[in-house]
Formats: structure tokens, sequence, C-alpha cells
């Protein structure tokens, strides 16, 4: 008997979870060929309300050996991955914790507040502890509300000053047409930061547009392949990057099934750090193939 | 003319007219039309010849509309066929006919009420110039036309703000935009009064004199008698004959129809009226349409109103009851009422008829019993809930009493004939037993056997201590049942006609000319 | 006046309320089951569809409200954000009564968001009448208010409900009674409390009438802005409990929530035979709508034909079949 | 019977096409400038300006094409994402082409974005009118597939163009002829295009004939299905014309590529006068519209009054006191 692997994962709304996407099927590709006696089942779901109905679905229909899940939001999802759990299947959590840590058998997390707080450690540093920023972030979530915690809490009591910080959305226009906004509203800034890549690519083309020569630095998050390209490059105005690699869910999957299939028990918690990207070690974050 | 109708002559079928020899613009043979089981139209034959008015006359619901949509191409035969010089033809959309030269003035409006009263003339065909379209040129043309019709609506105006009557005129017009070769009338009257008659009838007239046929409906057999040279009776969807027009009375245009002897058209005038005032209105505004007026209606009285296309009588009513904005000193039964909506009007017992049945008095894809008790709800069913029994009692009731004639209970309400659909509309007011009851052009499109009914109705109504308010564009229906006539012009009040000077010259005059002059004395001015 | 017997034989073959045109998408409905269980045969059972049908009651208790919406002629894009909304304020404030009302505050709540929801519908409603602005853009407006509201309210992140409540009010979204979950069952009681009103209320005529034709409903002494307005208040009371069925099931709101369920409930209604021009309503096939729409999601998930990314699509086609499947059935 | 003349004053005072409900618009425009200078005093500024009415050339553009489905009484939901599909075909066909054409790629892709709308519009149109599906639930479902194609062709990433082609196709957004903005111009040319065909041909008329009154237009020889198919199609070809002037903004297209869009395109007729229920369509009062909801926006990120948690609420907010001002301005 074949012993099935579930994934649940948000839906390819924007680049991030696009690549998210892309690993886990990569991941259940890979898997699916080489051992007969695993089946990978990815399924995608546009919110949380959807993923708990996967979630419902997946669990009804077959016994589910493992589940491994990037949940949308801790809260919501942490009572219907217990009642998965509850049949005895095999819990791997990705990315985001759920609020009772028992549930999770291994747990494979990034850190979003690292990625604010690094950055604005790399700001005030760069800028040498004071200068204007403006900020842009993205769908109200946790994930967007802990990345601006980290990069606030960071710059509290330095001479950074965030002039200003608004919605986009992870979405190039939108962040393009704010930039626009931030450049005719301030006639001074010194560093923008946008809290995800899809967003910066808008900004430095509306940096560009306006030929404003007092913005030393715009910087993004996530490790977008483009973006990363840049840090190779020794781009002026983006030399660093922090990762927040979509591959994470394919390094779960594959310890997921590693436990299933193999003898010893893989267990416990992997939190990957956010390291600063710069050119020195940018060439191990390009993936020139991946999507994102 | 006289007021009651009476019918004596003898019941001998008249003869029909030898078929002369010259080409029928079209020809229909054998025509029927079915809607599901129902046969509406069987077995239709007839020629219709150029230069030639041929009326089509029968009760409400006897098929005249469907035998008319059928010859220009708004619905297909079930069986039979039509032909032209000789040729078969057969039409799948109005335009195709169109485009053969027959044109149809439809009884309901249709008209694309967004759009301006240029627009609406030309839907379809509309005037080009290198290319593009010609407003200036169309807004010219229709002007032009709508001039020779009488229509004093602007050609830019748009449909939606124009009145029943105009909307009529511009119908009218835009069937009479192209050359044709055959024109078909399906009562274009019913709304009109005797200015636009008249002239209507003037062009039709011409019409005949240029060799174009004319099918001409309409249940004002006056206007029949003056104009056709044939006249078609059509009795429960069949032919009862073809008989030369002049030599038919109005009389025996209605024997035929009906099938039996009719009795009189208006009934014995009563006198049930009192002194007591019911509804009394002062200085009514309708900014816009009407400028100060002032009347009383008592109990027991039927009040006319009378006056021309325009002269503000729907919208003084309509303002009066809350349907559009005005001021006005309303009291009802000696105490002053406030009315702000159609709702507080009917709570105070007034009730309305509105002439535009198809836009603002039924729903046309609804059932027939929700559309009677529509305006009774809180009347009519107690408490909260809906009761299906005693509304489809009531709808019985409404059906035997007002005679709608229908196949099936069941049909909606847009599927009745024209006049059977004014029925429904009638019953549905009065079912809010209303004690002041203002109808708008009571009879239009009922034939001459219901009209007399429904007269008999509204005397029945005031007889009951009622008092009723009749708007009308037949100024001898007025004058049959009418005690007090007042005639509008222009938004005012330019008079009232009572007793022995209520006749249809003095009405005339009093709606077209300066204030007072030249009326006969009698009249109280 | 005779022969009216014989003209008019007065047939009445239709005494009892069975409207053909709620046939439809109960049509469709079994069309989608066969196709599912061909598809994969697990898709009938019982947990499955027990499922789905439980899932499908939030946007079947919207719908319910939004055929009154619908059915006068107006259109609400603002109840998925208005669920949001009201989740998060009630949530807000059960917890805050919690430490003095104990469990109290879960029947305190649901009272509250009913309350809200009744005001926020009333808001849409005198906004759309009295306002006279086109519904589309009056509650795009109200949408983008609620939204921002709840996001305000949580600060851009989520609003759990206290521990201590959580596993009193669980079973309003994992409960079961008679065998039976109960969100079906406030799904049915809902339904049939609009199907009441819709069809067998004077209220329920006044609404049809009113979508049919607004001049006639003003001519017949109908209040065009009464009926609509009432329309708009009850898709708000309609929105609260499906709010209240909501908050068990995710322990929580979020500026996220309910994103894009005015476009499911649109459909619902649509899908359910109810024409977005207004005039009769059909609160069982909007219950249908409801449902399919739920179900062809649960297809998706349970079949493995189609590449993730086209799954969107995919759903997009099965809809316009749906639809065209229920125009067929006519 | 004489007096006619006297008795009836013909009332022609409205001789020449002046439309008044296209003043309403602009009136809410001034108005809103007037807001923004008291508010900032930079929103004045020419650069400002610049961007805002450059930034509102896709909308605009689209919504000449919506003026037409809605007026002949359609809607379509599908635009923002068939702008993405288009994007993205245009920029995969581009790359594709550019090692044998070179730059000529360019025009070439062009080209084939254009074809791409029209068929698109075709479909969403034959769906409609031959397949008698509510248009608002037909093109939710071609809006999921466009999504759902982009979404694949980019496996949910981006689709960059090619290197060799961005400074060249770059002037297309960026680009300035006589110092104005190239979309600026396009969209002027667009909106004139679409002003002389909804005005000045018969096709225009047909469009507002059908959108009035169905029944009419069809009595008075009028292809309903023929105008509204039409209107849809150019609206595709309207929606290739925004991607082709936004392929160089960001110089790819994304699965998040105009996400929204439909609703702010909608928004934008509706404001500049045009009704949903269809009709008489008003497309300068629908570019006024888009510039609107642009400056709206723009003035959100102006002024320091609002939360950012709130933004969505003070435009929801705005947007109905601009129909209110533009009701009232009537
Ligand atoms: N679409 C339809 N479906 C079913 N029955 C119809 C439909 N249209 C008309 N009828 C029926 O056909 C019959 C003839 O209607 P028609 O409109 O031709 O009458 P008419 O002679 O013009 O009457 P009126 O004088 O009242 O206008 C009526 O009984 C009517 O109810
Ligand atoms: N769009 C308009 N703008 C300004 N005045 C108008 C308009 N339409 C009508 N009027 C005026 O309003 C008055 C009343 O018009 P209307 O034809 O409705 O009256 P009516 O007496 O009810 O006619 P009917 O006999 O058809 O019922 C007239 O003086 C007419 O000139
Ligand atoms: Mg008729
Ligand atoms: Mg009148």
């Amino acid at each position: 008997d074949k012993k099935v692997v579930a994934v649940s994962i948000p839906a390819a709304d924007h680049g991030w979870t696009a690549g998210i996407v892309y690993h886990a099927q990569a991941a259940a590709k890979e898997i699916n060929a080489a051992f007969p006696d695993v089946e990978v089942v990815v399924k995608t779901s546009p919110s949380a309300a959807d993923q708990v109905s996967a979630l419902e679905d997946l669990s009804a229909s077959r016994k589910l050996d493992a589940l491994v899940i990037l949940p949308y939001t801790s809260e919501e999802l942490t009572q219907p991955v217990k009642a998965i759990k509850d049949m005895g299947t095999f819990i791997t959590v990705v990315d985001r914790g759920l609020t009772d840590a028992s549930i999770q058998d291994l747990y494979l997390a990034g850190d979003n507040i690292a990625v604010g707080t690094n950055t604005a450690k790399f700001m005030i540093d760069k800028l040498g502890g004071k200068g204007d920023l403006v900020v842009l972030r993205g769908i109200p979530t946790v994930i967007d509300d802990e990345r601006i915690k980290g990069f606030e809490d960071t710059i509290k009591g330095t001479g950074l000053k965030v002039l200003d910080i608004q919605y986009a959305h992870w979405n190039s226009d939108e962040a393009f047409k704010l930039m626009q906004d931030y450049l005719a509203k301030y006639p001074h800034i010194d560093a923008v930061w946008a809290n995800d890549d899809d967003m910066l690519l808008g900004v430095l083309e509306a940096v560009k547009q306006s030929g404003r020569t007092d913005i030393k630095l715009a910087l993004g998050g996530n490790g977008m392949k483009d973006i990363v390209k840049k840090v190779i490059d020794g781009d002026a105005m983006t030399p660093v990057e922090t990762p927040y690699p979509p591959s994470m869910i394919k390094t779960a999957i594959y310890m997921t099934v590693a436990n299933l299939i193999g003898q010893a028990p893989v267990r416990g918690t992997v939190k990957l750090d956010a390291p600063l990207i710069t050119q020195a070690n940018a060439k191990e974050y390009y993936f020139p193939d991946s999507p994102f | 003319m006289s007021l009651a109708m009476r019918f004596e002559t003898d019941t001998g079928t008249l003869p029909a007219r030898p078929e002369r020899q010259a080409e029928p613009v079209l020809r229909a043979e054998g025509l029927s039309r079915k809607y599901g089981p129902v046969t509406v139209l069987s077995d239709v034959t007839l020629d219709i010849l150029p230069g030639e008015i041929h009326a089509i006359i029968g009760e409400n619901g006897a098929g005249k509309s469907t035998f008319m949509r059928l010859l220009s191409g708004y619905i297909e035969p079930t069986q039979g066929m039509l032909s032209m010089a000789g040729n078969r033809v057969r039409f799948t959309k109005p335009d195709q006919a169109q485009a053969a030269g027959i044109a149809l003035v439809h009884q309901e409006i249709l008209l694309a009420e967004a759009l301006t009263v240029t627009d609406n003339l030309f839907l379809g065909r509309e005037l080009t110039r290198g290319g593009l379209v010609d407003d200036k040129g169309m807004r010219h043309v229709a002007a032009a036309k709508l001039a020779e019709i009488g229509c004093a609506v602007s050609p830019t105006s748009l449909v939606r703000d124009i009145s029943l009557a105009d909307r009529q005129l511009v119908q009218i017009a835009r069937a009479l935009l192209d050359e044709h070769r055959l024109v078909i009338f399906d009562e274009p009257t019913a709304v009109l009064t005797g200015e636009e008659v008249e002239r209507l009838l003037a062009i039709i007239f011409g019409l005949k004199s240029r060799g174009i046929a004319v099918l001409y409906i309409s249940h004002r057999l006056d206007e029949v008698q003056r104009l056709a040279d044939k006249v078609t009776v059509l009795r429960d969807g069949k032919m009862v004959g073809t008989y030369p027009g002049h030599s038919l009375s109005q009389f025996d245009m209605a024997r035929l129809m009906v099938g039996r002897e009719l009795a009189a058209l208006y009934p014995q005038k009563r006198a049930v009226r009192t002194n007591q005032p019911m509804l009394s209105v002062r200085n009514a505004r309708v900014p816009g349409y009407v400028q100060d007026v002032s009347f009383t209606v008592h109990k027991g009285e039927i009040l006319g109103f009378a006056g021309m296309i325009g002269a503000g009588r729907t919208e003084l009513f309509e303002g009066i009851l809350g349907l559009r904005p005005a001021n006005a000193a309303i009291e009802l039964n000696g105490s002053p009422v406030h009315i702000r909506s159609q709702r507080e009007a009917m709570d105070a017992g007034i009730g309305y008829l509105t002439e535009d049945r198809k836009g603002k008095g039924l729903l046309l894809q609804e059932e027939l019993a929700p559309n009677l008790t529509l305006s009774a709800l809180a009347r009519f069913h107690p408490g909260l809930m809906v009761r299906r029994r005693s509304e489809a009692q009531a709808l019985a009731q409404a059906v035997s009493s007002y005679d709608i004639r229908v196949k099936s209970l069941n049909v909606k309400a847009g599927q009745l004939s024209g006049g059977n659909q004014q029925k429904l509309l009638l019953a549905k007011v009065l079912l809010t037993e209303p004690s002041v009851v203002v109808i708008d052009e009571p009879t239009r499109g009922i034939d001459i056997a219901n009209k007399a009914q429904i007269y008999a109705f509204i005397q029945e109504l005031v007889a009951q201590g009622k008092a009723c308010v009749v708007i009308s564009s037949e100024m001898q229906e007025l004058v049959g049942i009418c005690d007090r006539i007042v005639v509008m012009r222009e938004g005012r009040i330019s008079g009232e006609v009572s007793g022995e000077a209520m006749t249809e010259s003095n009405i005339a005059l009093l709606a077209t000319s300066e204030r007072g002059h030249d009326v006969d004395p009698g009249g109280k001015l | 006046m005779t022969a009216l017997t014989s003209s008019t034989p007065a047939r009445t073959e239709r005494q009892y309320h069975v409207s053909w045109a709620d046939a439809g998408p109960f049509l469709a409905l079994v069309a989608l089951l066969v196709i599912g269980f061909l598809v994969n045969p697990d898709f009938l059972s019982a947990t499955n569809l027990g499922n789905v049908v439980t899932r499908s009651a939030y946007v079947a208790i919207i719908a319910v409200g939004a055929t009154f919406v619908i059915s006068s002629g107006g259109l609400d894009l603002s109840v998925g954000s208005m669920v949001a909304f009201i989740a998060g304020i009630t949530i807000m404030f059960m917890n805050m009564m919690a430490p003095s009302l104990g469990l109290w505050a879960i029947p305190a709540g649901m009272a509250m968001a009913v309350a809200a929801g009744l005001l926020c519908g009333l808001a849409n409603g005198l906004i759309v009448t009295v306002g006279r602005i086109e519904p589309f853009i009056a509650t795009l407006g109200t949408m983008g208010i609620f939204r921002a509201l709840i996001t305000y309210m949580t600060n851009g992140g989520t609003i759990p409900i206290d521990r201590s409540l959580r596993e009193a009010y669980r079973p309003v979204y994992f409960g079961t009674l008679a065998g039976i979950p109960v969100p079906i069952l406030i799904s049915a009681v809902v339904a049939s409390i609009g199907a009441f009103v819709l069809y067998k209320t004077k209220y329920g005529r006044k609404c049809a009438a009113v979508g049919a034709n607004e001049d006639v409903a003003r001519y017949s002494g109908i209040s065009v802005i009464k009926t609509r307005t009432i329309a708009f208040v009850i898709q708000g009371v309609c929105v609260a409990v499906a709010a209240i069925c909501y908050v068990p099931r995710l322990g929580a709101a979020t500026p996220t929530t309910g994103v894009l369920w005015e476009l499911q409930v649109i459909t619902a209604v649509v899908i359910g035979g109810t024409a977005l021009r207004g005039g009769k309503g059909h609160i069982w096939g909007t219950v249908a709508g409801a449902v399919i729409l739920e179900l062809i999601a649960n297809l998706m998930v349970l079949s493995d034909f189609v590449s993730e990314y086209l799954v969107a699509a995919v759903q997009g086609v099965i809809i316009i079949i749906a639809m065209l499947v229920q125009r067929f059935s006519k």
C-alpha cells in the first residue's frame, strides 16, 4: 500500500507563493518518480478558509500518512491541523508555526522577524545611523506584520525615520504607483524598503523614471532571482538581499518522506535564518530556472 | 351624436362585398396562430388592397393584435401563409416586413425610454452622411414629421420624460417616417384627444389618397365608421366576415363583434350626487406641468377631466397622489390630509388607475393573481402572509365581474390582450376599495361591450357613496357618464361645464381657446 | 356578459408553488454529483459530502440574503468584507465580555453580531436608496470601508477568540444535532425562513415587484425605498449569521477573511436562477448554487487531473457549463 | 380646431448635443483637484499630475471598451485577468520572435496582442450572447480562466521581456511626444475613436438601443447578438491596447498583473455617468472617472491624515461622495 503525503500550500497568487508551488510540485514529481511506494499530493488554496476545506477534503477521502502544510495563518489553521493529527497523521509545518506547538512533529521555519531585523540593521549601518525611509508593506497578514515589526523594532531609537508606510499588496504595479507618489510627496528620501521583491521591482522602475539621485538604498526581501542577480552584479542601490527561500517547502517534503520510509525518525524544529545575501555569497542563492 | 346608443336594427347579416379586381398589397390565407395548445387566431383569410382603409374590429382578446403581429413579422403563424404580389412571403422578423413596405404602429408603446425622440424615430435606420450618423439631419426630419402629426415634443427630449400620448404620437411618426405600402394602426387613438385624432385621421386619408393600404384597429367605432372602406370583424379568433365600411352603423358593428344585441352604452344618469365634498384640492402645483389648480369632487359625483394632450391632467393627479413632486392643499371629507406617496393616498382612500398600464400598471412577467392583489396587499392579506386561496378566489371573482377573457388563469399579465390587461388593472385598483377613485383613461383599449360595463361599474361606485374622477381623451365618454366636467388647458383649469352645457363642442372650445370665450351659457366658469 | 365559463376554463392546476425555474440548478447539482463520482468514488462518501455541504453553509446563508437584495433589483458587493468586519467585532466583544460574563459572552456576542449586521445592511441600504447611488458602486465603497475597518481593528494581523470561549463555541461549527452538522441546520433554517418570507409573505411580493418594475411598484403604493432598504437589512442579518458560524471554524478573524466571497455569493444566486436584473427570487435554487460552487472546489481537490495552476480555469469552465445546463433544462 | 401652435409651444431648448450627464464627473474631478491642492500643494505639481494621469491610462483605455459593453447592457469582469493573459502571451511571443525579427518583434507582438484581445473578447461575447448566460457569471468564469492561464504560463512567477527589446519598448510607457507622455496620448486616441464610434456611427446607436431596450432594438431590426458581441470584441481590443502600454512599464507579466482592475474599470464607467443597466454611454465621462479613481489613490498617499489601515475606507467614502456630487450636479 502506498504511503500518502499530502502537501497543503497557498495558491500561487504572487511571486513568493508561486515559488512555493513550484518547489512543492518539483519535489512531488521527483519523489513520486523515485519512490514507488510513496505518493505526494500537492493541493493549493487561495485563502485560509479554503485551506481548511482542502484539509477536510484530503483527509475525508483517504488516510493520510503525513501532511506537509504551509498554513495561511496560525490561529485559523491550528484546530483543523490538530483534527488531522488526531487521525494519526505525521504533521510537518512549514514557515508559520501553529499556536499549539505540540501538534507539529516536524517544524521547518523561516524567520520573518529576522527578515525585517536584518534589513534594518544593514540600513542603519549603511546610512550611518540616520536617514529618511519609506516602506511598502504587503497584504495585511501575519507575515507582513512580523517583517514590519522586526524592522521597526530595530530602527527604534536610531536616527532612521520612517516617513511613510503603506500597503502595496505584494504587487509590482501598486508598488510602482506608491513609489511614484512617495517620490512626489517627499523631496528627500534616503532609502526604500519593500518587504517583498515583487514590490521592489515596481519601486526600482519608479525611481529610475524619476531620475532622482537622493535614494541610496532600495531593498526588498525573499530572494527573487532577478534581485539576487542584482546583488551578484554589484548593484549600488540594491547591494544586499534577505532570503526567505520558497525552496524550504521542498526541504520539508523531503524530510517528511525520509521520516516515512527511513528507519530513523526525523522530528523537531529546523529554523532557517535570514542571513544577508551579499555579493560574496549571492551565487549560492541564485536559481535561474526557478520562476521566482 | 346621441349619448345613449341603442341597438335597434334588425339582426339580419349583412352581405359580404364582392371582391374587387385590384391586386392586393398583402394577402393572408388561412392564417392561424396558437400559443401552446391555445388557438388565438384560426383560419383568417384577407386581401388588403392598395388605397383602401380596412378596419379590423372585435372584442378584447378577439385576436386583432395577434393578427396584426402576424402580418408584420413580430410573430410567425402556426399555419397559413402570406403573399405579396402573388408571391409567398415569410417574415421572421419585423424588419423583413418593414423592408417589404409593411409598418405597424403597435398597440402598446414600444420605445426605448432612455433614448431621445429622434433616436427612437430612426432606430435601426439612422440617416448617415459620409458614413457618419447625421444627427442634425435626423433632428430636422424628426421635427418636421412630429409637426406634421401634431406632436409638440422636442426631438431631443428623452422618451422617458414625455407623456404617454406623446409617446403614442412618436410611435406613429416612426411608422410614417418611411414610405410604405401598408401601414397598420393598432388602436392608435386610445390615448389621443380630439385634435390629435383629427390630425391622425387626416393623415390616414392622405395615405389612402397616395394608394397606400391601411389596416386600422380601434374600439372607437365612430372613427371606424368615418374611416373604413371595409370592416372585418373577428370574434374569438375567427373571422365573422368582411363588410363594406360606410354602410355599417355603429350598432351593426357592435352587434357583429359581440354576436348579440347590446343594451345602452351609457347608463342612465342617476341623481346620486350630493353636495358633501369628498376630495377638495386647492392651489395644486406640479412644477413644469400644472399651475394653481383647484377643484372639489362630491360624494356620489362623477367628475370628468377633459383637455388636450399636454394639458397636464395626468400630472395633476399624479402630483396630488404623491407620485411626482407637487404641492397642494388637500382635504378629504373636510379634514386636511398630507399625501407624500401613493401608499398614503391609498391609505387615505384614494385609488388611482394609471393610463400607462404597461409601464406603470402591471407586472407583465407576473401572473394574474399577484398583479391583482399588488396594491391591496395590506387589505387583502391581513397579517404577514400571502393567502393564495383567497387570492385565487379574488381572481376568479375579478375575471367574472370584469369579464377578463383569458384561456387559463395561469398566464402572465403580459400575455393578456390589451383590453383585458386594462380590465385587470381596473380590478386591481378597485380591490383597494377606495372611497375616491381617479381613473385615467378608463376605457383605453376596451371594446364597446365592456365599455358599457365599465361605465355601469363607475355608476355603481358613486351609487355606493364614493366619488369618482374620470380623466379621458374621449369627450363623448365624459359627456356620457359625468355629472360635471373640468376642462384643462396648458396646466390650468380653463373652465367647467355641467348640465345642459356639457357638450362636446363646449369642451373642445375650453380645451383649445383662451379662457372662457364663446362658451354656451349654462357652463359654470 | 355571458360566455365567461366557455371562454375561460379556469385551469388552476398549479395550486402549489412548485417553481420550475428552481429545477435547473438541481439538475446541474445532480450532473455534478455524477461527474464527481466518476472522477473519484470517494466523492460521494458521507464524510466528504457532509464536509462540503457544511462548508457551503456560509455562502448559502449569505446568498439567501443576497437573493432578497438581487430580487429587489439591488446588488451587494460588500458581504465578504462585512463578514470579516462582523466576525472581528464579535470576537473582540466576546473577548471583552468573557471575564465578566463567562460563557454567556458567546450569546451576548451573537446578539451583538446580529445587531451589527443589521446596522451595516441598513447603511448599505440607505446609501443605495436614499442616496440613489448605483448599488454596485455604493457597496463597492462600503466593501472598502468594512475591509479597512477590520484591518484597522486587527492592526493588520489576526484577532483570535479567547481560549476560555473556544471549546464552548466550537460546536456551532463542528457539532452535530441528530447526526446533522450544526451549520447545515442553521443554513436550512435560514433558507426556510428566507423562502417563507420571499414566497409566503407580503414583503416577498413587494420585493419581487420592486425588482421587476419599480414604477409599477410605486404606482401600486409600495415604497421602493423601504422595500429595497429592508432587503439590504436582511442581507446584513444573514451576513451576521454567517459570521457567527464562521468564527468557531477558524477561531479568528483576519483582514483576509471573506475575501471574494461576494463573487461566490452572487454566482450562487445567479446559478440558482435569480436574474441579476431583479424580479422573482429563487431561495432553494440559491442554496443549490452555493452547494454547486463548493462541490466544484471540492472536486478540484479530489481530482488529480488538473495542474494546480489551472484550478481556477477549470472552475470557470464548470461554472459556465453549469449555467448552460441550467439554461437548457428549462 | 386652431391654435395648435400657441397651445403646444414646441419645447426645443436642447438643440445641441451638450450632454449634461457628462458634466457631473468633470465637476467631481475639479472638486477633487481643489481638495487635493488644499491637502498638499505638491498635488498639483506637473510631475505628480503627469504621473497620475499616465497611470490612469490603462484603466481609461480598458474603460472605454467597458463603456461599450455596459452601454449595450453587458458587463465584463474578466478584463483584469485578460490584461495579464494578453501581456503574458505578448511577451512570450516577442521573446520568441526577438532572435529572428530583432526589434521588429515589438510591432509583431503588438499585432499579436490585438489579435489575442479580439479573440478573447469574441469568446466572452459569444458565451454571453449565443450561450445566453448572464454576463456577470460568464465573465466571472472567463476571469478565472484567463487568470489561471497566465499563472500556468508563468508557472506562477514572472515572464520578463527579453533584455534586447526592453530599451526599445520602454518609450511606449515612459516616453513623451511633444512633452506629453505616450500613454496619455494613446488613451486620448483610444477615447477619441471610442467617442467617434459611440456617438457618430450607426453601431454606436445600436449599442445604446440594445442596452436601453432589447425588445425595441430587436423590433427595429437590430441584431442584439451581433451588437453585443461586437461590444465585447471592442472591449477585448481595448484590453489589448492597454496590455501593450502596460508591458514596458515593469517589463514583465505576472499572475498579479491587473488584479481587481475590473472593479476599477466598472467604477470608472459608472462614475463617468453610464448606467450599469445599459443605455447611453459616456466615453469622456468614463475617462474622467478613470482619472478620478487614480487621483483619489494618489491623494491618499500624499495626505498624511489617514492611517495606512484605513486607506481603503477613505477611498470608499470618497467614491460614494463623488457619486453624490455627480448626482446633485444634475
Ligand atoms: N404571448 C402570448 N401567450 C399566450 N397567449 C397570448 C399571448 N399573446 C396573446 N395571447 C392571447 O391571445 C388572445 C388574443 O389577443 P390579442 O392581443 O390579439 O387580442 P386583441 O383582439 O388585440 O384584443 P384587445 O382589443 O384587447 O387589444 C388573447 O386571449 C390573449 O390572451
Ligand atoms: N419633458 C417635458 N419638459 C417640460 N414640460 C413638459 C415635458 N413633458 C410634458 N411637458 C408639459 O407638461 C404638461 C402636461 O403634459 P401631459 O401630456 O402629460 O398632460 P395630460 O393632460 O396628462 O395629457 P394626456 O391627455 O396625454 O394624459 C404640458 O404642458 C406639456 O407641455
Ligand atoms: Mg390588441
Ligand atoms: Mg394623461
